[in-house]
């Protein structure tokens, strides 16, 4: 990494640099970067640009490109063969029932935080998230100003493509919900003042 | 009960500290007999020569108090060990009695082996707990990459959705946001618990002299909290372990007689007196 | 990258490794390199040890370890603090010492009934039970024969990588644990049936 820190940039922030590129999941803007490097942007902007032609000239499988307003890794096109075979062999068709139902929240709920969908469904939608994204079916939404803010996720073009829907408002609705049978019966019995268990 | 009152409850109780804290279930200092015993014996603040049992049973009830709800379970095993304590305690208070029946003798060591065995399990485990505890802070400080493909890829991707309709997401959303039936929804309505063994103590002096033989279970009637049943049981255990009364149990699990016993002197009456619970 | 091809291994075939660990959204079994790459196994296992030590040695910002049967992309933990800043919505919710010691009993116990834990921790642990279970961190394993066919649990790989674990085994071994003499002789003395005679 020395030839990208050439003159006076401490080593410690292009390893930071690189850090939050890799756990990046959408192309982060100049200006986050230099946010939360706590640099001047025309030195990230510098550093970004050294670093993705210490990655050409390394001949490393992944590039840092610039996209959509903002810096991101991402697998190298003369290995793309190998890629793709990785994500066939590596598929799942069918969507999970929690995968399902994190799903229809943010379809319904959108823009929605990962704490506010945890705090809906009482478990953590990590790796459902994942797995959405990676699908294509939900995406980030504009984080608002500033790092550190919670990241909003929306359904994309391709999941209401894929459920046959022309736009979010063509879903069914969810005003007129009445709870069924089993529910109410399953709360009645937790509200049952004298437990089951007496003879 | 109508179908629609529990739901409102059921919301009330959501929008409370259910859905705040839905991983914080049940954070006491004390999870659970084993884990008070160990941290009373370990901290060595009972001497079991001196053993105040009480202070063992207050502090139990303290943390149950907290808990603001009463596990069937745990009130069941601190029973038991707490049986057991006295128990040991009787034992060792008592050392020149003669130990007529063997098969008691060794079943009170079998007892007192067991629990042994299993606070030494509770110490291993929490020590493990928190060494992963430390693992997970130090993996937590790297995060994976989780980007996944870029969209040149993303014709590749099968398509998850295949069958899903617009009505099974709807479905899907409805079943995620059903109010959930909590399993300790039904102590919402107990008031917090007061119940010491020391008030039991007073309460048994005061009706036990004069009610003639009676049983245990006559003594609870009418009690519904598991916790008042449990302190007077220890408090009955306690006036035995003083001479103050007969315990008789017909068979296991069977009602427990209970006889006063007035040759008891006033010297005894006065320790009753300072039980410190 | 020539470093880590040294010998006869393509310098292509360290490209595609590296562009399929970029794309992958959990550890990558070397058995899965091996097929996508169309290599042996043990020298896919050799190209993973030597890339991890050779973005070590460059002083990488990311690192390539193993965790929970694969290999994976992650940060470096000595910049956490910024990749802290970039991502405070991925803030994993603490898990509860009740929690984590029914998690303790599993990992070293599996497989292991509901039963089973209540006896050790003399609390029932249903509700902890479904907590982890929700977090992903134990999963439902295959029903014992006996009588009542009682639930068995185990932990997951996601368990691992939390921990940053590459297998059980790897696990600090439970003997490490068992209460030394002294914790035991205070149990023992304040258990003991006969008084201390001894001066």
């Amino acid at each position: 990494m020395t030839r990208v820190t050439q003159g006076d940039i401490d080593p410690e922030i292009v390893k930071a640099l690189e850090a939050i590129l890799l756990v990046a999941v959408e192309p982060v803007t100049v200006k986050l970067l230099a946010q939360v490097l706590e640099q001047p942007t025309a030195t990230v902007e510098v550093l970004c640009n050294r670093l993705a032609a210490a990655y050409d000239e390394a001949g490393h499988g992944f590039a840092l490109v610039s996209v959509a307003g903002g810096f991101r890794l991402q697998s190298r096109a003369e290995v793309s063969s190998y890629v793709e075979r990785f994500i066939l062999d590596g598929q799942q068709a069918r969507i999970s029932a929690a995968a399902l139902e994190t799903l229809a929240i943010i379809a319904y709920k959108q823009p929605i935080s990962r704490t506010q969908i945890s705090a809906i469904r009482g478990v953590d939608p990590e790796s459902v998230l994942r797995t959405l994204q990676a699908r294509g079916y939900i995406t980030e939404l504009e984080r608002s100003d500033g790092p550190g803010l919670a990241v909003m996720y929306g359904t994309t073009p391709l999941f209401l493509e894929r459920l046959g829907v022309n736009a979010l408002e063509n879903l069914p609705p969810i005003s007129d919900f009445v709870p069924d049978a089993n529910v109410v019966e399953a709360l009645e019995a937790g509200l049952r003042v004298v437990p089951d268990t007496t003879p | 009960m109508t179908g629609l009152e529990p739901q409102s409850q059921v919301t009330r109780a959501r929008s409370g500290t259910l859905v705040q804290m839905p991983y914080a279930v049940s954070t006491p200092v004390f999870e659970g007999p084993f884990d008070l015993l160990l941290h009373l014996i370990l901290q060595q603040e009972v001497d079991i020569h001196e053993v105040s049992l009480s202070r063992i049973v207050e502090a139990y009830l303290v943390e149950l108090d907290k808990m603001k709800s009463l596990d069937l379970e745990v009130a069941t095993e601190f029973l038991l060990i707490a049986a057991t304590l006295i128990d040991l305690k009787t034992r060792r208070l008592l050392p020149t009695v003669d130990d007529g029946d063997l098969d008691e003798e060794l079943a009170l060591w079998e007892e007192r082996d067991i629990l042994l065995a299993r606070l030494l399990d509770c110490k291993t485990f929490k020590d493990v707990a928190a060494v992963m505890q430390h693992l997970i802070e130090r993996a937590e400080l790297s995060q994976p990459r989780l980007a996944g493909p870029d969209e040149r890829f993303e014709s590749l991707m099968p398509d998850m959705l295949e069958g899903v309709t617009p009505l099974r997401l709807q479905r899907a959303f409805l079943r995620a946001t059903e109010p959930k039936a909590p399993v300790s929804i039904d102590l919402f309505h107990v008031a917090p618990i007061r119940a010491s063994v020391a008030d039991a103590l007073e309460e048994l002096l005061l009706s036990l002299p004069t009610s003639g033989p009676t049983s245990f279970r006559t003594i609870v009637q009418g009690i519904t909290d598991r916790i008042e049943v449990v302190v007077r049981f220890l408090a009955l255990l306690e006036l035995f372990k003083q001479g103050r009364v007969e315990l008789v149990q017909a068979e296991r699990f069977g009602d427990i007689a209970v006889v006063w016993n007035a040759d008891a002197t006033f010297d005894d009456m006065g320790a009753i007196d300072n039980y410190d619970g």
